[in-house]
C-alpha cells in the first residue's frame, strides 16, 4: 500500500508517521510536501500527521485551506480512499469540510497531554483489527474539545472518551464521514504503536486500514 | 530623532544609559584610535555587556573542567558537543530568560525556548528535546502565580507549535524569586560527526546571507537590559515585547537543517542576544576575518530604521550564514521552498573589521576581535558573607516530628514538592514519538532514533543548600542530577549550567558565585562530566534584594541499551524497598 | 484604500471557556458587576482601492476562510481609510 | 443591564504573524485585494445596571486583567442593552 504523508508547513510528526509504516505496519510511505500534492492519485492512502500546520494561526488547520493540497484531497477522498487526520489532521479535516463539525479551545484554556481511555467502536474500517473495546491511547492538544450542533450517526463514530473530559459533542474522539474513508482523530494512535515508546493501543488502528483498503 | 554626534556621545555620557562605564568608553576610544559614534557606541556596549562578554563571570568561568575523551565543542559555541558512540554527538546548552519573563512570562519564557533551540540547530543539530528549571515567588501572591502560569504557558506554546517534547525540568518556588522569576531553557540535538557546524566567517569574498524573520525594533539593547535589575512602575511606559513565532522558527529550522548538507556553507549563527552585531563580530572574530554588511540590504519591517537600530535589535526568528561566493541562490532558493526570506548582506573580507554601510557611508568600523575577545575583564570583588560563619557556627537540629501523617501531608503541600503534574501536562512530551521517559520520573528519556541507545536528562539546583553553602551546594546539585540519570539507567556524561546569581557587585554575591563554581567543578571531576556550555544571568534582583543563588545544572546521560531503563514510579505489590547509600 | 473591520464572536450555542474563566477572575478581583464575558476576534483587513463588490469580496473571505461557521458569528464595516 | 465592548488590537510595532499567515492564505486563495491583515481581540462584558462610574471600573478591568499592555491597544463602547 502506498501511503502519502502530506507534510504542511507546521507539520511536525511526519517522520513518526513514515517511521511506523517503514518499521511496523508495512507499508510503504513517502512525504510529500503539501506544495508538491497538486494530485495525490499515485498513492492508495494518505495520512496528515500532528503538528501545528500554520502555526494553528486564525484556527487549527483553518490555514491549509489555501493549500494546493487540499483540492488534491478532496479529490482524492471522493473516489472513496482512506484519508487519515491524526490530531492536528482532523482539525485540518474539519476545516477543509471533509469531516463536519469544528474545534474549540480546552476547558482548561490550556494545552493538555496525557493518555486517555477510549471507548472503539469496532465496525468501521479504522478499528475493525481492535480486540478491546476500551483502549488507552495519549492525547496532545489545545483544541481538543469537538463542537457539532448536528449530531453525528452513530455508525460514524469511531472512537469515543470515556470521561468527556474536554466536553466534546457526543464525547467525540475519531470520527468518519458518511462514506466511512476519512478519518479524524484527536487522540495519538501512532504514539502507541512500539512499547518502548509508550504502548501498542494504536497499532490495530492502523493495521485496520491496511487490512480493509490494500487490496482494492 | 536626530542621531548624537560622536562628540555629543562623549561629551553628555550618553554611553552610560546604554551600559557602559567611563572606563569602558576610554578603552573603546583607544581601540579605534578616535572617539566612537553612536552606533558604534552602541555596538561596544551590547559586545562587551555581561550577557555577551562575560566581562565578571570569566573568570569564574575558567574553573571549571571542560575536557574530557567525549567532548567535540566546549564552551564558545552555540552549543556544546559531545561524542555518543556510533558517529553520532548529542548538543545541548541551557540559557536563561530571567529578565523578560519578570516583564511579560509567556513571551519571555517562549523566546527563551526558542532562542535555545536556535543555539542548538545552527550547530547543525536537529533538536529532540527540551528541559526547563523555572524558580518562581512561593506562589501566595497574585502576581507570582501570574508570571508563573504564563511562564508554562510560554514554554508549552513554543515547544508544542514546534513540535519538539519537553521531557524533564523542575520548578521551586521560594520568596527571594518573588517577582523575580527564573526561566532557564535547555535544548538538546542530536547530530552525525559530519554535520557539525560552527558560526564560522571565513574565506574572502564570501557571502554573508541573512535568513529568517524581518528585522524590526525590538529588544533593542535586550542584551544590556538582561544584566540589569528590572524595575517596571505600574503606570511607567511598559516596554514592546516581540512574542516569538515557533511556528516560523519551526520552518527556518528545517532549511537550517537542509543546509547543513550543501558543501557551499561556510558558517552560520544563530542571532541572539544583540542580534546582528554579536553573530557577525563572533562569526568574524572565531575565524580570523573580517565581515562587511550593507545594512541596505536587511530586510526591514519598519520604515526609517538607522544603523543602531538594525545592529542592536533583537528580533527573534533570525540567522546570519556564510557560503561560499557564487552560491547565494542555492541558499535563497531553499529558505525560499519553506517561504522564508533570505537574502545577501555582505561579504567576508581579509581585514579583520567589522564594517558597516549604510546609505552608501561608513557608519561603524571596529575590529572584529576588539568586540568579541578583546573585551574588558573584571575581577570582582568576593567576601564571605557574614551569614556563612553564622550558620556554619549554629548546632544540626533534627526537627521533631509529632505527627508522622500530618507533617507528611503538609511537606507534599508545599508547592516545591508537590506533584508538577499541573506543569508538565501543558508540555507535549511525547512529540515526534521517541520519548522513552516523560516527565515525572526522575530524568527524561528520549530514543535516539534508528538505535537501542537513548540520551537521559535532568535539571536540578537546591538553591537553599547553595545559600547555606555555595561550594557544598554546587557539589550537590551536580551529584543530584548525576543520580537522577544513573537511577533512571544512563550514565553521566556532560553538564550545561546556568548561573543565576544577584549582582556581581555585592562581594557576598561573588563569593557565593565563585564558591558554588568551585563545588561544581569539584564534583565534575570527580564524576567524569564536563561543562560543556552554559549561560550566566547576574543582577538578579529587585529592590537591591538578590534571589538566592541559583546554578541551575543541566544534565544529560548516556543509555547504551534501553532495555535497562528504570523509571521512578512504583512497579507492582509486593516489590521490596530498599534504601541505598548513608 | 478600504479598511475591513470584521467582528468575530462564538455563536450563543457554543460555551466560551474563555470568557466563563475572565468572568471569574474578575469576580475574585473585586469586578462584581460582570454578568457575563464573551471573548471573539476583530480582524482588520486593509483592501486596496480599486477593488470592486467590496462587500461581496469581505464576505466571500470570511466564508471561504476567516470564520468557521459552525462556531462562529461574524459582522463587518467597511470604512474609507 | 449595559454592555462594554473591548476591542483589543496589536500595538503599532509589534509583528502579528497570525494577520501575515492570514493574508498570505488569501492571497493563495485569490483575494489579491488584501494588503494587511492584523489580528485583534473582541471582548464583550455584560454588566449589572446598577454599577457607577462603568468607564472607570470597564479601564480598570482592562488594565488589570483583559489586556496584556505590552502588546496590546484597547478600546472600548459602552451600550445600554
Ligand atoms: N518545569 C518542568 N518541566 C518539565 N517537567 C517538570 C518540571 N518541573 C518538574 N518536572 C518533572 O516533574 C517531576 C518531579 O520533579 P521534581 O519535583 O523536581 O522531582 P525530583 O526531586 O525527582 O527532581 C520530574 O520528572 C520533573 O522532570
Amino acid at each position: 500500500m502506498k501511503v502519502a504523508i502530506l507534510n504542511f508547513p507546521g507539520t511536525s510528526c511526519e517522520t513518526e508517521v513514515e517511521r511506523l509504516f517503514q518499521t511496523i505496519v508495512k507499508a510503504e510511505p513517502t512525504i510529500i510536501w503539501h506544495a508538491d500534492a497538486t494530485s495525490l492519485e499515485a498513492y492508495d492512502a494518505v495520512v496528515i500527521p500532528n503538528g501545528a500546520v500554520y502555526g494553528n494561526y486564525l484556527r487549527p488547520g483553518a490555514l491549509a485551506k489555501s493549500s494546493p493540497a487540499t483540492k488534491a484531497l478532496q479529490t482524492f477522498a471522493q473516489a472513496g480512499k482512506p484519508v487519515v487526520g491524526l490530531g492536528n489532521g482532523f482539525q485540518v479535516l474539519v476545516e477543509i469540510g471533509l469531516l463536519p463539525g469544528a474545534f474549540l479551545q480546552n476547558p482548561s484554556l490550556t494545552f493538555q497531554s496525557g493518555k486517555a481511555a477510549l471507548r472503539v467502536n469496532r465496525k468501521t474500517k479504522f478499528t475493525s483489527q481492535y480486540r478491546e473495546e476500551v483502549i488507552t491511547l495519549p492525547y496532545a492538544q489545545q483544541f481538543a474539545t469537538y463542537y457539532n450542533d448536528t449530531p453525528i450517526a452513530k455508525e460514524q463514530i469511531v472512537m469515543t472518551f470515556e470521561n468527556n473530559m474536554f466536553n466534546s459533542t457526543q464525547s467525540i474522539a475519531a470520527l468518519t464521514n458518511e462514506g466511512g474513508n476519512v478519518c479524524g482523530i484527536i487522540a495519538l494512535p501512532e504514539r502507541a504503536t512500539e512499547a518502548v515508546i509508550g504502548g501498542t493501543d494504536g497499532l490495530p488502528f492502523f493495521e485496520s486500514i491496511l487490512n480493509n483498503w490494500s487490496e482494492q | 530623532m536626530v542621531e548624537p554626534t560622536a562628540q555629543q556621545v562623549k561629551e553628555e555620557k550618553l554611553y552610560l544609559q546604554m551600559g557602559m562605564t567611563d572606563e569602558e568608553f576610554a578603552l573603546a576610544e583607544k581601540m579605534l584610535g578616535r572617539t566612537p559614534n553612536y552606533t558604534e557606541t552602541g555596538i561596544f556596549s551590547a559586545m562587551w555587556s555581561e550577557h555577551c562578554s562575560y566581562k565578571s563571570s570569566t573568570p569564574v568561568l575558567k574553573r571549571f573542567p571542560t575536557k574530557g575523551p567525549r567532548v567535540l565543542q566546549g564552551p564558545g559555541e552555540g552549543a556544546g558537543i559531545v561524542d555518543i558512540g556510533d558517529n553520532q554527538a548529542a548538543v545541548f546548552k541551557m540559557e536563561s530568560h530571567n529578565s523578560p519573563s519578570a516583564i511579560e512570562p509567556f513571551i519571555g519564557a517562549a523566546t527563551g525556548a526558542g532562542g535555545i533551540l536556535r543555539d542548538v540547530f545552527s550547530m547543525g543539530a536537529r533538536p529532540v528535546a527540551l528541559v526547563n528549571s523555572l524558580r518562581f515567588g512561593d506562589l501566595t501572591d497574585a502576581r507570582d502565580r501570574f508570571l508563573f502560569k504564563e511562564a508554562v504557558a510560554g514554554i508549552a506554546h513554543y515547544g508544542n507549535v514546534i513540535g519538539i517534547p519537553t521531557i524533564a525540568g523542575e520548578a521551586q518556588f521560594d520568596q527571594s524569586y518573588s517577582h523575580r522569576p527564573l526561566v532557564n531553557a535547555m535544548a538538546v540535538g542530536l547530530l552525525n560527526h559530519e554535520d557539525i557546524q560552527k558560526g564560522v566567517a571565513s574565506g574572502v569574498g564570501n557571502t554573508v546571507i541573512y535568513a529568517g524573520a524581518k528585522t524590526g525594533r525590538d529588544g533593542i539593547h535586550g542584551a544590556t537590559m538582561s544584566s540589569a535589575e528590572v524595575t517596571i512602575e505600574e503606570e511607567e511606559e511598559l516596554p514592546i515585547m516581540q512574542g516569538g513565532d515557533p511556528y516560523l522558527e519551526k520552518l527556518v529550522m528545517e532549511a537550517c537543517l537542509e543546509l547543513v548538507h550543501y558543501d557551499s556553507l561556510i558558517g552560520i549563527q544563530d542571532m541572539g542576544a544583540a542580534g546582528l552585531t554579536s553573530s557577525a563580530a563572533e562569526m568574524a572574530s572565531k575565524a580570523g576575518y573580517g565581515v562587511e554588511l550593507n545594512l541596505d540590504l536587511v530586510p526591514q519591517r519598519e520604515e526609517g530604521m538607522t544603523a543602531y537600530e538594525m545592529m542592536l535589535s533583537e528580533s527573534q526568528e533570525r540567522m546570519l550564514i556564510v557560503v561560499k561566493e557564487g552560491h547565494e541562490q542555492e541558499v535563497i532558493d531553499l529558505f525560499d521552498k519553506y517561504g522564508i526570506e533570505a537574502c545577501a548582506i555582505g561579504k567576508v573580507t581579509d581585514d579583520k573589521m567589522l564594517r558597516l554601510l549604510h546609505k552608501g557611508e561608513v557608519v561603524a568600523e571596529i575590529k572584529a576581535d576588539d568586540l568579541a575577545e578583546d573585551n574588558p575583564v573584571y575581577h570582582k570583588e568576593s567576601k564571605e558573607p557574614a551569614y556563612f560563619a553564622e550558620y556554619q557556627a549554629m548546632d544540626n537540629v533534627a526537627p521533631e516530628v509529632k505527627d508522622v501523617k500530618q507533617t507528611a501531608l503538609d511537606l507534599l503541600q508545599r508547592p516545591t514538592i508537590a506533584s508538577k503534574a499541573w506543569v508538565y501536562n501543558q508540555f507535549d512530551s511525547e512529540a515526534r514519538g521517541n520519548t522513552v521517559v516523560a516527565p515525572g520520573s526522575s530524568a527524561g528519556i528520549i530514543r535516539v532514533e534508528g538505535t537501542n541507545k537513548g540520551l537521559a536528562m535532568t535539571s536540578d539546583c537546591n538553591s537553599r543548600y547553595i545559600y547555606l553553602d555555595p561550594e557544598t551546594g554546587g557539589k550537590i546539585a551536580v551529584s543530584e542530577a548525576a543520580r537522577n540519570l544513573v537511577c533512571s539507567g544512563a550514565e553521566p556524561i556532560a553538564i550545561t549550567d546556568c548561573l543565576n546569581f544577584g549582582s556581581p557587585d555585592k562581594p557576598e554575591v561573588f563569593w557565593q558565585l565563585e564558591q558554588s563554581a568551585d563545588g561544581i567543578s569539584a564534583a565534575c571531576l570527580a564524576l567524569d562530566t564536563p561543562v560543556i556550555g552554559g549561560n550566566v544571568s547576574l543582577s538578579n534582583e529587585v529592590n537591591g534584594q538578590s534571589v538566592k543563588p541559583t546554578p541551575t545544572i543541566g544534565m544529560v546521560g548516556l543509555v547504551n541499551d534501553l532495555s535497562e531503563v528504570t523509571s521512578s514510579t512504583a512497579q507492582q505489590a509486593g516489590d521490596a524497598i530498599y534504601v541505598i547509600g548513608e | 484604500m478600504k479598511i475591513a473591520k470584521v467582528y468575530v464572536t462564538l455563536r450563543e450555542s457554543v460555551v466560551d471557556p474563555e470568557g466563563t474563566a475572565a468572568k471569574e477572575a474578575l469576580h475574585k478581583m473585586g469586578y462584581n458587576e460582570v454578568q457575563n464575558a464573551r471573548f471573539g476576534r476583530l480582524i482588520e483587513l486593509e483592501l486596496d482601492g480599486s477593488a470592486e463588490d467590496v462587500e461581496a469580496r469581505v464576505d466571500a473571505m470570511c466564508k471561504d476562510l476567516l470564520i468557521n461557521r459552525v462556531i462562529e458569528d461574524y459582522r463587518f464595516d467597511i470604512e474609507e481609510a
